[in-house]
């Protein structure tokens, strides 16, 4: 039952992964890195079951932080430009067509 | 018994909506509609996989982690989703709208 | 006071994290406890924004509506990704208001929206969110304020 | 099984994203591949049974690095610029093939992945494995082997980053008051 769950997890990871490489957008390609990264976690977690280590489940946990963050500081890069601007001084709001 | 089904069947619908999920992401037309689908295998798939996990290991330090990563990615992927769809906005990435409407519903 | 029940609260996760119960490594980690809550307290980080235990006892409630939600959201879209052929989809940009007052429940209204496959919270601001849905039916969904109801939103005094 | 099964997948992921990376010409995309590129090596150790590997390139491959490489990208300001090569690829190929051809020659005198008569298995290991909790009180025998019975190895290692890092600050310093303010904006966005 786990060997089927890692296998959908891998597919799962090879379709984000094609979407990453195709993009046509940057945030296609964030946006599917986000899903590759879950999808690591989640592949660790049913690894640590089907191996029956369950210290591999604290790699698992420093993996969702660190993706977060990763996610946040690229993106932050992609509106600002920098990491230091933190209000909302070169941005311009959006409409509603 | 019953829990060693209900984790199966926990874990392999997590695992069938999480291709789903993928395969969303390639049949959606655009970067916005993507979301969607991706979000799709961010909270019910993930969720589902570690319940089922969660079901197999009972009571023990391995469901606390669990649990952890769990409430990680109840915070994390929406505040990480929005803040792409956000940037994709500002970027001047514009949505392909559903153009038989043409109303707006606020 | 504050600092002291999150320290007791960040204690209790590093003993749940570790699972080890000597003196030296309980030691270690009560070192660090304390040093974390210096840390917080000398950047003034800990406020009901960061450690929302006033939230605590509405909590539940609204996991369980949250967690109904994304379940019947997430069969939906689904569906629409798997049905082939026919054009499932009809993307919509739409505005909602946002009854909330303090800044945590527009947060917490704002991930909610983002949470449900279908809907993503595209804009937030004081009184109004923008958001992307899939189909014309989830943005319906929205605009009626159902779910704006079950937001746990409570103001604190300072 | 499956083990073996995930683990070529990834190695196929990963042989992909290599091949990707190379051939991509946006820094920016290439970034965002490097992250997954660090998020499948590390998998790729977390299968192989090295923890504390993948522990340290869950957080300083998919994380520092990444962050590092976009501020300096930031910090440089020609995201989009496509420089065409100014020389043939020829010579390099060649370096390359002929390390990469060393290398594999190399990995034939290695011993087969797990093998109990391997030196790495009959020398030290088992004295550690054997005395390490009743000597150090450490649960962790990596742990316990890098901060205690190397102790002044580590020392020197941490005094030497210490330095580079002084060193770093010195040179590009007179920033520290917007960095915190950043610091301080994303354990926000965090709670």
């Amino acid at each position: 039952m786990l060997t089927a769950v890692s296998l959908a997890i891998l597919i799962t990871m090879g379709l984000a992964l094609a979407r990453a490489l195709m993009g046509p957008t940057v945030y296609d390609r964030i946006a599917a890195i986000n899903m590759f990264g879950t999808k690591t976690v989640l592949l660790i977690a049913v690894f640590a079951f089907l191996s029956g280590r369950m210290d591999l489940l604290d790699i698992a946990l420093v993996y969702a932080l660190i993706n977060f963050i990763g996610v946040v500081a690229v993106l932050k890069l992609v509106i600002y430009g920098d990491f230091h601007s933190s209000g909302k001084d070169n941005t311009k709001p959006v409409k509603v067509d | 018994m019953i829990i060693d089904i209900l984790s199966w069947s926990c874990l392999l619908g997590g695992g069938l909506l999480g291709v789903v999920g993928g395969i969303g992401i390639h049949r959606f037309p655009d970067f916005y509609s993507r979301q969607h689908a991706t979000g799709i295998t961010d909270t019910l798939c993930a969720m589902l996989i570690l319940l089922g996990l969660g079901l197999q290991a009972g009571m023990s330090f391995a469901t606390f982690k669990l649990a952890l990563i769990f409430m990680f990615l109840f915070l994390t992927s929406p505040t990480a989703s929005h803040a792409l769809a956000n940037a994709a906005m500002h970027g001047g990435l514009k949505p392909k709208l559903d153009s038989a409407t043409g109303k707006d519903e606020s | 006071m504050k600092a002291f029940s999150y320290g007791v609260f960040l204690f209790v996760f590093w003993l749940l994290l570790s699972g080890h119960f000597e003196p030296l490594l309980l030691g270690l980690g009560l070192t660090s406890v304390v040093l974390t809550i210096f840390l917080a307290k000398r950047m003034n980080v800990i406020d009901h924004e960061s450690y929302p235990v006033h939230l605590s006892s509405q909590f539940p409630a609204f996991f369980v509506y949250i967690s109904r939600e994304i379940v019947s959201a997430n069969i939906d879209v689904a569906k629409r990704i798997m049905k082939f052929r026919c054009k499932s989809i009809s993307p919509q940009l739409i505005e909602i208001p946002v009854p909330q007052k303090t800044d945590m429940g527009r947060v917490i209204y704002a991930n909610a929206i983002t949470l449900t496959p279908g809907t993503v919270s595209v804009e937030l601001t004081k009184d109004k969110i923008i958001v992307h849905a899939l189909t014309r039916e989830a943005a319906d969904d929205l605009s009626a304020g159902s779910m704006a109801k079950a937001i746990p939103d409570q103001v604190v005094e300072k | 099984m499956i083990d073996v099964f995930i683990n070529i997948t990834l190695l196929a992921f990963l042989a992909i994203t290599a091949v990707a990376i190379v051939r991509m010409t946006n820094l920016f995309a290439i970034i965002m591949l490097f992250g997954i590129f660090s998020f499948l090596s590390a998998g790729l150790f977390v299968v192989m049974d090295a923890a504390d590997v993948a522990f340290t390139e869950a957080a300083v491959g998919a994380g520092i690095s990444t962050v590092l490489m976009l501020a300096t990208i930031a910090l440089t300001k020609d995201q989009n610029e496509k420089q065409s090569a100014s020389h043939r690829p020829w010579l390099p190929l060649a370096v390359v093939i002929m390390t990469g051809a060393a290398l594999v020659y190399g990995t034939l005198d290695i011993p087969v992945f797990g093998d109990p008569d391997a030196p790495a298995q009959t020398h030290v290991a088992p004295y550690y494995l054997e005395r390490a909790v009743p000597e150090t009180g450490v649960p962790n025998v990596v742990t316990s082997v890098l901060a205690s019975y190397r102790g002044f190895d580590t020392l020197g290692e941490v005094v030497v980053v210490f330095t580079a890092g002084i060193a770093v600050l010195l040179l590009i310093g007179g920033r520290r008051p917007k960095s915190s303010r950043k610091k301080k904006e994303r354990e926000g966005n965090d709670a």
